[in-house]
């Protein structure tokens, strides 16, 4: 592995290195390299799983970050690509082109951030949320409890009783 | 009288003559030439009539005073006067259709031709070797200076070879005549066949003789160069040639083959099949039209010289059937030429072009009909005769191969007829000039004329027999009528038909009349729907009406030749009316190579089956001496075939399913009985007692569970309706046929019964879905569907019709099945039933597909605004659902009159009827009963379900449970596309196209042979002449090893 | 309902479902065989856009002795919505066997007329709950279960769970727990003979009386509302 | 000493033969037409040879002579090959006619450049 | 008159009496089953509850004609096939309408309810309802095979299509019943009545699973009602045919009964056993080991 990752850092130059679990590593690097990098890693390094694409969002650094995961099954080691692209201009290269379904992943991720995949197929198009309007909701600045109290009805809270004394009361009355 | 010798008088005279007329004078030059070529005809005429009126005897006309052998003799007899007329008359209108060419290449060319019309005009009369010789070669050179009219490469290669050849022949019997004079020390022909020098010279005089007269007639495969001529030159030589040429050389042929003994005639007869069938088969990938029909005369000329050949087995016979092939060869052949000409271009495919000149396509279609010897057409006699005599002496191989090569000319031929009426890809238009037309319609005048004559000569104590022809022919010319008057007339035509067969065979012959009714009655009814079609609809009336003529025929005929002149004509209307359909050239085509393919084994059959027997009456069926084995098996194949059996069906599910909707039920309902009619025919003829026990009929037995077993499975996995009901008519016809295998009276009254109910229903069905497909212009099943909501009245009857197809009670369907089993129990056929019971299963696949997928699911978009099928289509279909009911309630209405059809030939194991319930020594059923109790249990239940159920809301396509989700469109949620997936998967093994695939061999092998042995034509010379020297010393060296 | 209020309520409708249109629920122009020009929009052509009815018993009577017998044959919609669809299998097992209570599943809505809410339910989900609540014939029973459908329980704050069922369609029997087990379904179910003996297990017909309500609520939320008012 | 009806003969069959070779062997259209020529020739011969009767003369009858029948060798077979000679030339002519379009069409004379036609 | 009134009273108490046990039959084998499975199953009386829970539904759809008539035509079948049943053997109140037509008729009879409810499933319009039907005429044309077979080697044997005649002639103890004395036409004809039940594990029709209930998706209510009675009568009838071909039909009600359950129980004890078979293996199942008993019955009596 740590052959692969040399290779990696002269290539593209970044620094890519192991960290734990013992079969993951991680490369961070320059949104424009990412797509060279996969598919070197795939065709190559014989990469050939692609796991998942996340997203998470840094709103403090005002960056948004992109984990694309891999798999190489003959070595059992997964390397983890970390992409971090500025807020105030959500948009990425899109890499369906290499395994079909991350199109399906970045139409994930577009409906929930708000990160733009120009070319992705049906990138558009709503996919868990069906119709939904306004900021996306796994963006921080989304305040879902405002959201929910507005839009669902919620339901008036009781003055209830405290369980563990309820309950204890009720079924061992006895008892102090 | 005019003397003969003014033929050659005038034609020298005025070639002469026409050579001092200058440019200026053209007019009185052409004036003058064809004022000869009438002279010429009007002498010849002169003496045809004066032979015909009867007091004439044979002339001999001698020259310059002096007797033969000094002087040149011609004789006049009747055969001269017949073949002068035919050269003559054939030269009078080639003439007037070159009227263009003679103006542009003047005296020069009307002097060649006048020169070729005598030469061949003396061939013909000429008693004298060596004069015979001098007009061939006057002949020969002025037919190839007639191939330099068109003025091209090709024309003049051709012209080149054809010179070189007729050289090297001529040069050959030059060689002959001065042996002949040698030995026999006369060149008077009446001396020469009486010579006993020649007798003794041996064979290599008599050899050299007729082998170049053989070699005129350009036997394959030393022929290459009379191919050529009559691919490259003007039409009108290649009509010349076809007609007149080959008629007289055979002439010559015909008068020298004495000269050859016995075995001359057996060398001729050989030679001459060889002709026949290689031609035919080289013929078979000819694209160029012209050539093609070069092919075809000279197949044509090989049948003469087979029918020559066999003279003396034929015996007075011979002049008959050679006449009568040669007459339509002459007539059909120069119409084709000339049409050839006309159309002027070389694919086959560009004669779709006709299909602007109705007069010319019909003219083109009764030609190439005549051509492949179909009735009523001269040549059908001839080949009739000429196959009956074969068969008197006993010549089954001959028989065979004759039939052979006729069914590969066919193939052509009928290829050719399927472009010219329906292929569409034609970019050019034609310039039909009068002087080019009036030739062809004299000719096509002609053949008519001999039809009238072949008829009267045959029939002419039976006229009343094709008064239905005469009024399909009348329907031919009143076809500029609209279609809607049309089929008033036709309709009122078919009344007095049917009228007349109510007269005639109603207590005289029920079971004629039973299928009199089938084929008239059932006529009427689908002539109905024609009433939606505006406009003219050329060329559907004739063709229906000559269809329904045929059937109605096949009832009244009494013998053999009028059952097959019926059956033949049945066959060419039917193949007219399905090759209307859309996309049916292929289709059409099939059916009809496989309906002449039964036609000639019937054909052959029916000639083994007269062998021995005093006349040909239709009871020589019970009284077969040659082959009977072999005839009863070849009859019942040619039945098979109209019938569809396993094996021979291939043909049907296309030809059904792309006719027009309205033709479909008429060629699947009542099309199909004729061959039901003829098994009877032949059962009956077999006699019951003798057939119970046949070898045949445990086979067709046999072979009737398979077909409805393979038929209905096909039918499963049908995507297109109509096709789908075809299959299902196989299957059907696979009852009937076993059915009427069982030979017990049971088993025929089920057979009966099933062709009642398969007329009926299938009728019914092809109408309904005719309508529907009439309203969605689709035949595709799962592009259809929810039509009930537009179509509730097609769907009433259909579902009628699926009801009793299906043979589920109380519908009259099941009568059928009722019987059935009852009758296969008895006879003990146990395994055969359960197949054929599977079949009838399987048939609930495909009656619940054609519901469901075309009335039942989802409508489809473009189909929401569909109307209810026309009230034509719908009254036809109300009627036999009325039918079917009467049936299906009062079974013994019907199915006793059955019984006593039947008890003429099985009088024992009858049906025993007892107060309306059927008895056999089985079971029982009481059709009257079981229908009212169902119908009253089903209104008593359905009365239950409207009391429970409350507030029934009538809802909408879409409003289905759908796991929670919408469908999207009715195209994804109408589950109709291969709806079997999962019986397929375990049995369609069973329909994988394994016979079309054997069939298909056979066809490709065939056309690959075909292709094959073509390859022979090189195109060059020489090798031409290579192959008539080979030609001749190879046939030279195997007379003498065989002698 | 008659013809006017249905045309109506049409054009608010379509206009709200273009927002988020479907390719195949918009109108297209198609051709029919005879080359006619045909309109078609599938809310109109394919469904039927029929307010639903309200009915209502009867004959007391007889109405009791229905009741009776409904409530004794509960046969519950196979819809599985959150995670309490894993605590119903259970109810056929030997240790509860519900079917002694005349409680059976059934696959297809058009045959059930229990529909158990099992959890938490997310917008998306909602609709196709409607869809089929709607396509149960009457009369139809509602049991929601678990919290999350009394108040959103520890999806309160989501932005795509709803928190209180009853505002999209009458309940029954509201089962509380996070998940209720077997036993408490079976008590659930207890409850809702019960109510139907008693004859107040009307659900559909409240939903009918209050349907402009419900569909209000239900729309405010489903976004892409790419159906007609009320599923048959 | 061979008699002339065998050396005609014998001469006559082989022209005939050498004809035939060369109209099956030869490309040339030009040699073509001669072999027939040849083969015409030879048959000429033939037929005279057969006609032939020893001690004859030839048949040009005149009143004045007596037996005239007897004189002279049997007529036909003159009459025949002058018939002969004359068809052959005009047989010849037309080959020629045809050759000359042939040429010009193709600029060849071998015979295996003309095969437009076939099959 | 009065014989056909009383002939028609005798067949609705006949019906009445076939109906309910049919429910009651429903209802014992799966408490059977149950109990099997250690649950204490149904109660015995809820078949007629859900019964009437159904008829009693408030409010009916209906997708056309077809689809209202389809339980009409598949009762109209089940009813049918009970009304040209004989019952009780030498009891001419019990043989109800068996003299209008034989063995054939039934045979043929069966297949109307089956085309009706079929084009009923095919209105409501739904894909699995297509999917069932087709898989059911699937099945249905090679399980009849070796039913025919079985039969045919039946009708030759006692030389008769009439039931009432076959049954007569299987009288006089357990030796006469065809089950021994043909018992390789027997095992063809109970192999063929396994799918003719569409018991599992020939149950791939209404695969409760994977395509929600078949056929009868779209129908409700009454329908559904309707589908149910008929259900219970079939059951009964068609168990009746089987007791009248191989098992020496019935002299009395109880005799009746208690053949008729074991009958059925043969299907259920198989249908527990046994896993389910897609489309394409039971189509080939049948033409396997039952189609060769059935020939082989067939060659035994020729």
């Amino acid at each position: 592995m740590k052959e692969i990752l040399e290779r990696i850092n002269q290539q593209f130059n970044c620094s890519a290195h192991e960290h734990q679990p013992e079969n993951l590593s991680w490369v961070q690097l320059d949104k424009k390299q990412l797509v060279p990098l996969l598919s070197y890693l795939k065709h190559t390094e014989n990469f050939s799983h692609f796991v998942l694409l996340t997203a998470v969002d840094w709103i403090e650094n005002n960056e948004f970050q992109l984990n694309y995961l891999l798999t190489n099954h003959e070595l059992h080691q997964d390397i983890a690509i970390r992409v971090m692209i500025p807020r105030d201009e959500p948009e990425m290269i899109t890499a369906h082109h290499l395994w079909q379904q991350i199109a399906t992943y970045q139409r994930e991720i577009n409906e929930m951030y708000g990160i733009n995949f120009p070319n992705s197929p049906r990138v558009n198009e709503s996919f868990l949320l069906e119709g939904w309007e306004g900021i996306p909701p796994m963006r921080r600045e989304f305040d879902t409890k405002k959201y929910s109290e507005e839009t669902f009805f919620p339901r008036p809270r009781q003055e209830g009783k405290d369980p563990q004394t309820h309950m204890k009361q009720k079924l061992y009355p006895d008892e102090e | 009288m005019v003397t003969p010798i003014y033929i050659i008088a005038i034609a020298l005279g005025i070639a002469f003559s026409l050579g001092f007329f200058s440019k200026g004078s053209k007019g009185i030059a052409s004036s003058l030439f064809y004022l000869a070529l009438t002279a010429l005809t009007a002498i010849a005429g002169q003496w045809l009539i004066a032979f015909l009126t009867g007091d004439q005897s044979t002339v001999e006309v001698f020259t310059s005073g002096f007797k033969p052998p000094f002087s040149i003799s011609l004789q006049m007899g009747f055969e001269e006067a017949v073949l002068l007329s035919m050269i003559n008359i054939a030269g009078l209108l080639g003439a007037v259709y070159l009227f263009d060419q003679f103006k542009k290449y003047g005296a020069h060319l009307m002097i060649t031709y006048l020169l070729l019309i005598m030469g061949l005009d003396v061939i013909v009369m000429t008693r004298d070797l060596f004069n015979l010789f001098v007009f061939l070669e006057i002949a020969s050179i002025a037919m190839a200076g007639m191939a330099l009219i068109t003025n091209e490469g090709k024309s003049v290669q051709a012209g080149f070879k054809y010179l070189t050849a007729t050289a090297i022949i001529s040069a050959f019997f030059l060689i002959g005549i001065i042996f002949a004079y040698n030995f026999g020390d006369s060149l008077y022909i009446n001396e020469l066949l009486m010579s006993e020098g020649i007798l003794k010279a041996g064979m290599v005089v008599s050899f050299l003789i007729i082998m170049p007269l053989i070699l005129e007639l350009k036997p394959f495969p030393a022929n290459g160069w009379g191919l050529d001529m009559y691919q490259a030159t003007h039409p009108a030589v290649g009509a010349l040639l076809s007609g007149a040429s080959v008629t007289a050389s055979a002439y010559v042929l015909y008068k020298l083959a004495p000269l050859g003994g016995e075995i001359g005639y057996q060398v001729i007869a050989i030679l001459g099949l060889i002709t026949f069938l290689g031609s035919n088969l080289a013929g078979l990938k000819q694209s160029h039209t012209r050539r093609m029909l070069g092919y075809s005369s000279i197949a044509q000329t090989g049948l003469v010289m087979i029918v020559i050949g066999l003279q003396p087995m034929l015996g007075e016979m011979t002049l008959w059937i050679a006449f009568s092939i040669l007459i339509t060869n002459f007539l059909a052949k120069s119409g084709l030429f000339w049409l050839a000409g006309i159309i002027n271009k070389d694919e086959l495919k560009s004669w779709g072009i006709l299909r602007k000149h109705p007069i010319l396509l019909f003219l083109f279609v009764m030609f190439v009909i005549a051509l492949s010897g179909l009735p009523p057409f001269p040549a059908f006699f001839g080949k009739w005769e000429l196959i009956m005599a074969l068969a008197n002496s006993g010549n089954a191989w001959w028989i065979g191969l004759i039939l052979l090569g006729s069914l590969i000319e066919a193939v052509y031929l009928f290829r050719w007829v399927g472009y010219g009426i329906k292929d569409k890809s034609f970019d050019f238009s034609i310039n039909c000039s009068t002087y080019k037309t009036i030739p062809i319609y004299i000719m096509g005048a002609g053949l008519i004329a001999f039809v009238g004559y072949y008829l009267n000569h045959y029939f002419g104590d039976v006229v009343w027999y094709f008064i239905p022809l005469a009024f399909a022919a009348l329907m031919f010319i009143l076809d500029f009528l609209p279609a809607k008057l049309k089929n008033i007339i036709a309709i009122i035509g078919m009344g007095g038909y049917a009228y007349y067969m109510y007269d005639h065979f109603l207590g005289v012959d029920n079971l004629r009349f039973f299928f009199a009714l089938i084929f008239i009655v059932g006529g009427i009814l689908t002539l109905i729907p024609g009433f939606t079609k505006s406009g003219k609809r050329l060329g559907f009336y004739p063709a229906a009406l000559l269809m329904f003529s045929g059937l109605g025929m096949l009832i009244s005929a009494t013998d053999l030749l009028q059952f097959f002149i019926a059956w033949e004509i049945m066959t060419i209307g039917s193949y007219l009316l399905i090759i209307r359909g859309k996309n049916s050239i292929k289709h059409a085509f099939s059916y009809m190579l496989f309906s002449l393919g039964g036609a000639f084994t019937m054909l052959a059959g029916f000639a083994f089956a007269q062998s021995g027997n005093p006349g040909i009456g239709l009871e020589v069926l019970s009284n077969m001496n040659y082959l009977p084995g072999l005839a009863a098996a070849l009859i019942a194949i040619g039945f098979m075939t109209k019938t569809a059996s396993l094996g021979l069906h291939i043909w049907l599910p296309g030809a059904h399913a792309e006719a027009e909707s309205d033709v479909s039920p008429m060629v699947s309902a009542i099309l199909l009985k004729a061959g039901v009619f003829g098994i009877i025919l032949l059962f009956i003829g077999i006699g019951a007692e003798a057939a119970t026990n046949h070898p045949l009929t445990y086979t067709l037995g046999w072979l009737g569970a398979l077909t409805a077993l393979i038929g209905n499975l096909g039918a499963a996995f049908q995507e297109d309706a109509k096709r789908l009901l075809a299959w299902s008519s196989i299957g059907q016809l696979g009852y009937i046929l076993f059915a009427f295998s069982i030979m017990t009276h049971l088993g025929w009254l089920a057979g009966l019964t099933y062709t009642a109910n398969h007329a009926a229903f299938k009728a019914i069905l092809f109408l309904g879905i005719g309508g529907v497909v009439f309203r969605t212009k689709t035949h595709n099943m799962y592009e259809m569907g929810g039509l009930i909501k537009k179509m509730p009245l097609t769907f009433i009857t259909v579902l009628f019709a699926i009801i009793t197809l299906a043979g589920i009670p109380p519908l009259s369907g099941f009568a059928g099945k009722w019987l059935f089993y009852n009758a296969v129990i008895m006879k003990e056929w146990y395994l055969q039933g359960t197949i054929v019971f599977f079949a009838g299963i399987i048939a609930f696949l495909y009656s619940f597909r054609i519901l469901y997928a075309v009335f039942l699911g989802h409508l489809k978009d473009k189909h929401r605004k569909i109307k209810e099928a026309p009230i034509w289509y719908l009254i036809p279909q109300f009627l036999l659902m009325g039918f079917i009911m009467l049936f299906s309630m009062q079974p013994e209405l019907i199915l006793r009159p059955f019984g006593d059809m039947i008890s003429a030939y099985f009088p024992t194991d009858a049906l025993t009827w007892d107060n309306g319930t059927a008895l056999t020594s089985l079971g029982y059923w009481n059709g009257f009963r079981v229908g009212v109790i169902i119908f009253i249990l089903f209104g008593i239940l359905f009365g239950w379900l409207f009391l429970t159920s409350r507030k029934v809301k009538k809802i909408k396509s879409f409003n289905i449970v759908y796991a929670g989700e919408a469908p999207e469109r009715p195209e994804t949620t109408h589950m109709a596309h291969n709806l079997f997936a999962g019986y397929n998967k375990a049995l369609g093994f069973l329909v994988a196209p394994g016979i079309t695939n054997i069939w298909k061999w056979i066809d490709e092998s065939t056309h690959d042979l075909g292709d094959f042995i073509r390859r022979i034509y090189t195109g060059n010379a020489q090798t031409y002449l290579v192959h008539i020297v080979a030609y001749t010393v190879i046939v030279f060296m195997l007379i003498n090893f065989s002698i | 309902m008659s013809e006017e209020t249905k045309h109506n309520n049409q054009p608010e409708n379509t206009e709200e479902s273009n927002k988020f249109p479907k390719e195949h629920l918009q109108k297209r122009t198609v051709y029919s065989p005879d080359g006619e020009k045909i309109e078609i929009d599938p809310l109109q052509d394919y469904y039927l856009q029929d307010r639903p009815e309200r009915r209502d018993p009867r004959y007391r009577v007889v109405e009791k002795f229905l009741n009776w017998a409904r409530s004794e044959s509960l046969w519950i919609l196979g819809f599985g919505t959150g995670c309490g669809s894993i605590e119903l299998p259970p109810l056929t097992t030997p240790r509860f066997d519900a079917f002694r209570f005349g409680i059976a599943m059934r696959p297809t809505p058009r045959q059930s007329n229990v529909f158990i809410i099992s959890g938490y339910m997310s917008i998306k989900t909602l609709k196709r709950a409607i869809r089929s609540y709607e396509q149960m014939p009457d009369p139809k029973y509602v049991v929601a279960l678990g919290s999350c459908t009394i108040n959103g329980g520890m999806y309160f704050d989501s932005y795509n769970t709803i928190n209180r069922l009853d505002k999209y369609m009458p309940v029954d029997v509201y089962i509380a727990g996070c998940m209720p087990r077997p036993e408490a379904l079976i008590a659930g179910f207890n409850k809702l003979k019960q109510r139907i003996k008693e004859g107040r297990a009307e659900g559909a017909n409240e939903y009918v009386q209050r349907f402009d309500e419900y569909k209000a609520n239900q729309k405010q939320i489903i976004k892409d509302w790419n159906m007609p008012d009320y599923n048959w | 000493m061979m008699a002339l009806e065998h050396i005609t003969l014998i001469i006559g069959s082989s022209l005939i033969l050498l004809g035939l070779w060369g109209l099956i062997t030869q490309k040339n259209l030009i040699k073509i037409v001669i072999s027939f020529t040849l083969v015409d020739a030879g048959i000429h011969i033939l037929m005279i040879s057969l006609g032939y009767l020893k001690n004859r003369t030839a048949p040009i009858v005149d009143g004045t002579i007596d037996n005239a029948v007897e004189q002279i060798v049997d007529p036909i077979p003159q009459a025949m090959v002058l018939t002969a000679i004359v068809i052959g030339l005009g047989i010849t002519a037309l080959m020629l006619s045809f050759v000359i379009r042939l040429a010009k069409d193709k600029n060849s004379l071998n015979v295996s450049n003309f095969k437009d036609l076939k099959w | 008159m009065e014989n056909i009134a009383a002939k028609l009273l005798w067949t609705f108490l006949g019906l009445l009496i076939v109906l309910n046990w049919g429910m009651l039959k429903t209802s014992i084998v799966r408490k059977i089953v149950a109990r099997v499975g250690g649950r204490y199953g149904i109660r015995w009386y809820q078949p007629w509850i859900n019964l009437i829970k159904l008829y009693g539904t408030r409010g009916q759809l209906s997708h056309g004609v077809m689809f209202y008539l389809g339980p009409v035509f598949r009762i109209a079948g089940g009813v049918g096939l009970f009304l040209f049943m004989p019952l009780i053997f030498g009891d001419p109140r019990w043989s109800n309408f068996a003299f209008a037509g034989d063995l054939i008729l039934l045979l043929y009879f069966k297949f109307f309810g089956m085309l009706g409810m079929a084009l009923g499933a095919g209105e409501g319009g739904h894909p699995y309802s297509a999917i069932g039907v087709s898989r059911g005429l699937s099945q249905y044309t090679t399980v009849e095979i070796p039913f025919t077979l079985g039969i045919i080697a039946l009708a030759v044997q006692y030389d008769t299509l009439s039931l009432t005649e076959m049954v007569a002639a299987q009288q006089g103890g357990i030796a006469n019943w065809t089950i021994v004395t043909n018992p390789i036409a027997s095992a063809a004809l109970l192999f063929s009545m396994l799918g003719i039940f569409m018991h599992a594990p020939f149950d791939l029709v209404k695969a409760p699973n994977e395509i929600p209930i078949g056929p009868p998706t779209e129908y409700h209510g009454s329908y559904l009602g309707v589908l149910r009675t008929n259900a219970a009568i079939m059951h009964i009838t068609e168990a009746v045919l089987f007791m009248n071909l191989l098992f020496g039909g019935a002299n009395n009600w109880i005799e009746l009964i208690i053949k008729t359950f074991l009958i059925y129980f043969i299907t259920v004890f198989i249908g527990v056993v046994f896993p389910r078979f897609r489309i394409e293996q039971s189509v080939r199942f049948f033409l396997g080991v039952p189609l060769i008993l059935g020939i082989l019955a067939i060659i035994l009596i020729m």
